[in-house]
């Protein structure tokens, strides 16, 4: 789940790891109740920070989608469907955005993405 | 106690060539500190400075709240040290040395020890001449973790070890300080490895501290830029300029640092226009940093 | 010369002398040399007191009855005389005041220089730069004393002398006691007097070999100890063939090559210093006039003389010297009481410096 | 923190203070054979003593070695980690070293004890001619003794750096050096004979290695 981490991207380590969790739980992989690994233990392995994964936790907690009980650990939350739609709605706006970020650099127009992605899937998105 | 070391206008001087001169230094309690120099930069000196092996000509050091060398055996106590080199009695086994190790640190722990001992591999009955550099790493490592320290000084702890090596002692190592809150005082030219968990990077060179700041801003804050149409002499940037080189036509590329994405407009009122933001990455901001700080740019 | 002299006088006298008995003509004979000698000493002491007078002069120092003609020089002769005459006076009593008859003769020399040193016939050579202790040890080790006769010598090996470090020398003897391949040493060594007496060769015997070494270990030990180049070498093929047989272990062999050697070379069991240190003690018990007495009977034996010139009777005087040589036991360990604190104390010393070395090396 | 540091020494160091142990047992015994048997030759006891006066110069090289080897493998292992190990511990550097030292002069007991043994074994087995006497005690004393000075010399010398050692060696060199200029000027100034004495005679630091040393003696 937390494969590929980059610590050289400009998105922080911490966004990353929180990231990852939000679209586990969007996707259902993690379902209510279900246990995070321990800071510690996710620290260990991801050799990150511990720090850095207290964050990632805090600000999932922030967002609702789990629940840091003292001692016990961090356990997913019950989220409404709406809001894993809303997720995944927001997930692919990040990825339509970093899409066109990367047409931008690379100078492609929207004409040419457009007929690329109509290419790939079948379907035209004009 | 905000700082686990604090080191104030520190002198030394080794041979004719070397020296360390008003050398400030704080490591914030708890921090991941990493201590980031090319080799001869003055990093191992730094550090036989910070825990009383070596004598500053002039200088104030402080270490968990106590002076140093003046207080050095009491701080020792309480510092996990891991050297350059391993230096161990080369014919006492792990064991052997385990116990060696034990009878000189009052929070020495012995379960740990056997978990860590049990999770490395380690032969306890092979003699530590004998070990291979990773297992010498990894013994090391373990000595430093089992005395239970409040700070962790790690001179190149994975200098040489191979990259599966690299994984079991740095997994150690973050899973004690986050059972345990820790200060870590990691010196490295290993940078990439560096990146994933410090919190602060200070950067050495030639006996100097180029910069110290928190790991986010350092990252955030060094750019390379791609620039048309730059007038020559731009007046009053609002970050620093660390050079400029020109690219292709009209294009120019910047080496910033201090940066934050508002800092577009500026560009507009100069008349320039801005290509490109490049995010670098730690090693690639370091080495940038070394370059422009060697040769002052013209 | 002096031999040709000699010579003629005594073919002279053994002319006029013809048909007296041999033993008066050799008494006479003695006598004459004995004359001559002393004339011809007489004489050489004139010729260089004469030289030493025509080269600079001299100066004649006293100190009791003792007396040297020595050249000028910066030589400290008189402290070293006010220190030897005491230990003179004491040894010789009386007979130390016919000194004043017999002076030293010390030609001081300059150490330095190359430059001829001054003549004075017959005297004793010194560099002048020498401390007093060591001109008194001179002054003490040649003192002009007349000669003892001949049997004294003979049975002593040498001059009655002072002896200069007398406890050393008692505990020399000691270890000779002890160490001696003779049994009657050993037996000397553990309270048999009348074998002290053997051992110190006092008993007139004819026949010193069974009384000095009368086990046949002791013979052939001496044999091949003292004299198995001798016999090795010789030109005699008896010596060679009986050094075999010796060592093969016949004991006959041994005895006859000990009988076969020159009369008075069969080593005696203790050397000069037990028969001087049995003389000193002689001395002292007899006061004064003790040596007087002691050269006043040549003709007697040395064991009457001795006892004689004690005042006490001969087996007194051995076990009197015996308790003394016994008393003189060398200290076998010579660690100073305080030796083995100043041990530690160094040891102690240089952990320490090992302790404040600093070593701030690591680098 | 003592006996994991004499466990340290103790593995440097075993090979030396066995074979010292073996050697100290055995110089005594050795000493005293052929010349103390109990057939009384007549030449027994001078033999004897000549026996054990040339066996008797072996001593206080025994302990000069033993000194020397065991100060120079009490420091092997700092000198190795060129010390960084042992000044990263967290004793002071005076009481790091006293631990060595002591560990070290804890090992040399037991050639010294093997050396009594063997001392008394030899004075007890030996047949003594009268007038002589064994000094098993005193013998084992001074050998101790001279053990340990031995070792504390060499333990200072190779406790400093390599500038301690230079400047040892440059004040051996002046005093030389002194002593040749001297000669050469014509000047009578015995400096090395002076030091000589004040080094070898009592109470100079290396005179328990002087003298006789006597298992048996008068």
């Amino acid at each position: 789940m937390f494969e590929h981490l980059d610590p050289r991207s400009s998105t922080p380590l911490y966004a990353q790891i929180a990231n990852r969790c939000r679209v586990a739980i969007a996707a259902g992989e993690l379902h209510p109740g279900a246990a995070l690994p321990s800071v510690r233990h996710l620290a260990a392995q991801l050799r990150v920070n511990p720090a850095t994964v207290v964050q990632a936790y805090r600000d999932l907690e922030a967002d609702g989608f789990v629940e840091m009980r003292q001692g016990a650990g961090t356990f997913v939350r019950e989220v409404a469907p709406e809001g894993r739609a809303r997720e995944r709605a927001r997930q692919a706006s990040a990825l339509v955005r970093q899409l066109l970020a990367d047409a931008g650099r690379l100078g492609v127009s929207l004409p040419e993405l457009q007929a690329a992605i109509a290419e790939e899937i079948g379907v035209g998105t004009s | 106690m905000s700082n686990a070391i604090e080191i104030h206008q520190l002198h030394y001087r080794a041979g004719r060539t070397f020296e360390i001169k008003d050398l400030d230094l704080s490591v914030p309690a708890g921090a991941i500190y990493g201590f980031l120099g090319p080799n001869g930069s003055g990093k191992t000196t730094t550090i036989r400075l910070a825990l009383g092996l070596l004598r500053p000509l002039a200088g104030r050091i402080t270490v968990l709240g106590d002076t140093i060398p003046e207080n050095a055996p009491h701080v020792l106590a309480r510092v996990g040290f891991v050297p350059e080199q391993p230096h161990l009695d080369p014919v006492l086994t792990v064991r052997e040395t385990l116990r060696f190790q034990a009878a000189f640190y009052p929070a020495w722990d012995w379960p740990w020890a056997e978990r860590l001992l049990r999770q490395f591999e380690l032969q306890e009955q092979q003699p530590f001449g004998r070990l291979s550099k990773g297992q010498k790493g990894k013994l090391m490592m373990l000595l430093a973790l089992a005395q239970r320290p409040e700070l962790l000084v790690l001179d190149e702890p994975t200098d040489g070890l191979d990259p599966v090596v690299r994984r079991d002692v740095l997994s150690a190592l973050l899973d004690y300080v986050s059972q345990r809150r820790a200060t870590v005082f990691i010196s490295s030219h290993l940078v990439h490895e560096l990146e994933r968990f410090c919190d602060w990077i200070g950067v050495m060179d030639n006996g100097r501290l180029i910069t110290a700041v928190p790991m986010e801003r350092f990252k955030n804050g060094v750019k390379r830029l791609r620039i048309s149409d730059a007038p020559p002499t731009p007046d009053s940037p609002p970050f620093v300029l660390l050079a400029r080189e020109p690219a292709n036509g009209t294009t120019e590329t910047w080496l910033v640092r201090d940066w934050e994405p508002q800092m577009t407009r500026y560009f507009e009122s100069i008349g320039a226009v801005v290509n490109d933001v490049i995010d670098l990455d730690l090693e690639e901001g370091f080495v940038e940093l070394l370059r422009t700080f060697r040769s002052p740019r013209s | 010369m002096c031999l040709c002299l000699v010579t003629m006088i005594a073919a002279m006298a053994a002319g006029r002398l013809a048909g007296q008995s041999v033993e008066r003509l050799q008494v006479r004979a003695d006598s004459l040399l004995r004359e001559w000698r002393r004339a011809s000493a007489l004489a050489d002491m004139v010729d260089s007191l004469k030289h030493g007078r025509a080269a600079g002069g001299t100066d004649t120092i006293s100190v009791g009855a003792l007396r040297i003609v020595a050249t000028p020089s910066p030589a400290r002769l008189r402290e070293a005389a006010a220190r030897a005459w005491p230990v003179i006076d004491s040894l010789y009593g009386s007979e130390a005041q016919q000194l004043a008859q017999r002076p030293y003769l010390i030609a001081p020399y300059d150490p330095d220089t190359t430059s001829p040193k001054p003549m004075l016939r017959g005297a004793i050579q010194v560099p002048w730069d020498k401390d007093v202790a060591s001109l008194a040890m001179l002054l003490l080790t040649n003192v002009p004393i007349g000669r003892p006769d001949r049997a004294l010598q003979n049975w002593l090996g040498g001059s009655v002398l002072p002896i200069i470090h007398p406890l050393q020398a008692r505990a020399a003897v000691y270890v000779q006691l002890v160490t001696a391949p003779s049994q009657a040493a050993r037996s000397c060594f553990l309270g048999v007097i009348g074998d002290c007496r053997n051992a110190l060769a006092l008993s007139e015997s004819p026949d010193p070999l069974q009384q000095w070494y009368p086990s046949t270990g002791e013979r052939r030990a001496l044999v091949f100890r003292s004299f198995a180049e001798y016999f090795g070498y010789s030109d005699h093929g008896a010596h060679k063939s009986g050094l075999q047989q010796c060592g093969a272990g016949s004991d006959a062999a041994c005895t006859e090559l000990l009988r076969s050697l020159p009369p008075g070379a069969l080593p005696r069991p203790l050397t000069y210093d037990a028969r001087a240190a049995l003389v000193q003690v002689a001395l002292r018990l007899g006061g004064r006039a003790a040596y007087h007495r002691l050269v006043a009977t040549p003709g007697e034996p040395i064991a009457d003389r001795l006892a004689g010139a004690a005042g006490v009777s001969g087996d007194s005087l051995v076990s009197l010297w015996r308790s003394e040589i016994l008393a003189a036991r060398p200290a076998p360990v010579t660690l100073p009481p305080w030796g083995p604190w100043a041990a530690l104390g160094w040891t102690a010393v240089f952990a320490v410096c090992a302790l404040r070395s600093s070593r701030w090396r690591a680098s | 923190m003592f006996r994991v540091m004499l466990y340290s020494q103790w593995k440097w160091c075993r090979l030396i203070v066995v074979l010292g142990s073996v050697a100290g047992f055995a110089l005594p015994l050795v000493s005293v054979q052929g010349a103390a048997r109990a057939d009384s030759s007549p030449l027994q006891a001078g033999e004897l003593l000549q026996a054990v006066q040339s066996w008797g110069t072996l001593y206080p090289v025994l302990a000069a070695a033993l000194g020397l080897l065991v100060a120079i493998a009490t420091w092997a292992p700092d000198h190795r980690g060129r010390h960084v190990h042992a000044l990263s511990l967290p004793v002071p550097r005076w009481r790091y070293v006293l631990l060595r030292f002591s560990a070290g002069a804890v090992l040399l007991a037991a050639p010294i004890l093997a050396l009594s043994a063997g001392a008394v074994l030899a004075t007890w087995s030996a047949t003594i001619p009268a007038g002589l006497q064994g000094y098993p005690v005193a013998l084992a004393i001074r050998f101790a003794l001279a053990v340990l000075l031995a070792y504390a010399v060499f333990f200072a010398v190779s406790a400093g750096t390599a500038r301690t050692a230079g400047i040892i060696l440059a004040v051996i060199g002046s005093v030389i050096l002194v002593q040749v200029v001297a000669s050469v000027a014509n000047v009578d100034f015995d400096l090395l004979g002076k030091l000589q004495v004040a080094v070898l005679n009592w109470p100079g630091p290396l005179a328990i290695f002087t003298g006789r040393w006597m298992l048996i003696d008068v």
